[in-house]
């Protein structure tokens, strides 16, 4: 098949609010009628099981002047493997309370395959190559999230 | 040049950013002059494989990496987005 | 890691009737706070470029007394391979233009390889083993949309 | 029995479902019996590689399959479903 190149809208936004999956279907939709397939995904807040403490919330740091970039780059490669119509991420920083989102990707392709290789690349790499740390707060103590060694070697098989 | 601290390195050292006069021409030389400061970099420094460094905002895998023209360093832990 | 046997709530829904992603997402945390990633694909009607005829409507027909069956079976197979909370699959039926909604599978799970697993796994058995048949219908004729050898042997992965 | 047809098997059969009286008793024997019926049969089943099949609403995937005891028998083409 031949490799047509493709102008795919890419729209990054790291932000404190709220965010609605539906809405930016829609405005996907608006700007192309037509998208074939969109493959996502949604990450929220879990109730952390250690030690039988309840999470009370969780506060997202990150990098202001580098995040996005980080974010583009990724996002850049993802084009660069696969054929998209359309990249949507949103990542949450700030406080946040077990089940809040944190994280939407969103990436829409005329090939099922391709859209959701291209969510998966793009959460992988947002797991450990963006600068954003997750702090957890418990009734008497906090603690920084510790990077998975499964993460990083996630990254390995792209 | 601008140094800037996030997460659990923000915390040790105290500050977000600061603003130091350097002479270290690459990331691991400047550690080494920090370190040489205030106690506060060596325990924020102690285990070198817990720290990732940006040059000018962009990921650096090399200590050795140079340092010259570069106007704003950041170190930070692993990073746990998504 | 322990695989622990998770309640899992499944629920598919062959309709004509349009969805809205974030009801059902709204739907599946107001049973369970904390479902920690979700994973799903949406598709749509594509205009059909196919001799630069202009696709009028696509018209599905299938059989009502085994699709759900069908579908179920293979989302049981689903939860028998990965740890999944919950599985939601819509399929639409009857008459669909270009741009309608045609398909939505979601999948929670606490890790999101598996819920991505799950999607991609569902979507790959809908295309070539769920009693579902579409006809596209132009100005001047109508086809019946041929099966595609590649999603045939997307199967053998599985 | 009672038999379906669906997509464009349904269209040139001519009818959704019939119910019929068979001998037959597998798959296979059920399509040479209906091929000998009429020519539209003979039409709709000229290339069994386009043909799938379900005995009571069970997919399955050998011809020779036993009907004895079935009461519904779909046949269609390959799904597009998705």
């Amino acid at each position: 098949m031949a490799k047509e190149k493709i102008f795919c809208n890419l729209s990054i936004s790291v932000q404190e609010l709220d965010f609605d999956i539906q809405y930016e279907i829609d405005n996907i939709k608006r700007r192309k009628k037509n998208f074939g397939g969109l493959a996502s995904f949604l990450g929220q807040v879990r109730d952390s099981a250690e030690n039988d403490k309840t999470l009370l919330f969780l506060e997202l740091e990150h990098y202001p002047d580098m995040t996005e970039k980080e974010i583009t780059s990724i996002c850049n490669d993802a084009l660069g493997k696969w054929e998209l119509h359309d990249i949507r991420v949103i990542h949450r920083v700030g406080k946040l309370i077990p089940g809040d989102n944190i994280v939407l990707v969103l990436a829409t392709s005329s090939h099922r395959e391709e859209a959701f290789k291209a969510v998966e690349f793009i959460m992988d790499f947002l797991k450990s190559r963006v600068p954003i740390w997750k702090k957890e707060h418990y009734e008497n103590n906090s603690s920084w999230v510790k990077s998975k060694k499964s993460d990083e070697e996630l990254l390995s098989r792209w | 040049m601008k140094i800037l601290y996030f997460a659990w390195l923000r915390e040790k050292i105290g500050v977000s950013f600061e603003e130091k006069e350097i002479k270290a021409v690459t990331v691991i030389g400047l550690i080494e002059e920090l370190v040489l400061l205030d106690e506060k970099y060596s325990i924020a420094f102690s285990d070198l494989s817990f720290i990732r460094v940006a040059v000018d905002q962009k990921l650096i895998q090399d200590f050795k990496t140079s340092i010259k023209d570069a106007k704003e360093i950041a170190f930070f832990p692993p990073m746990t987005g998504g």
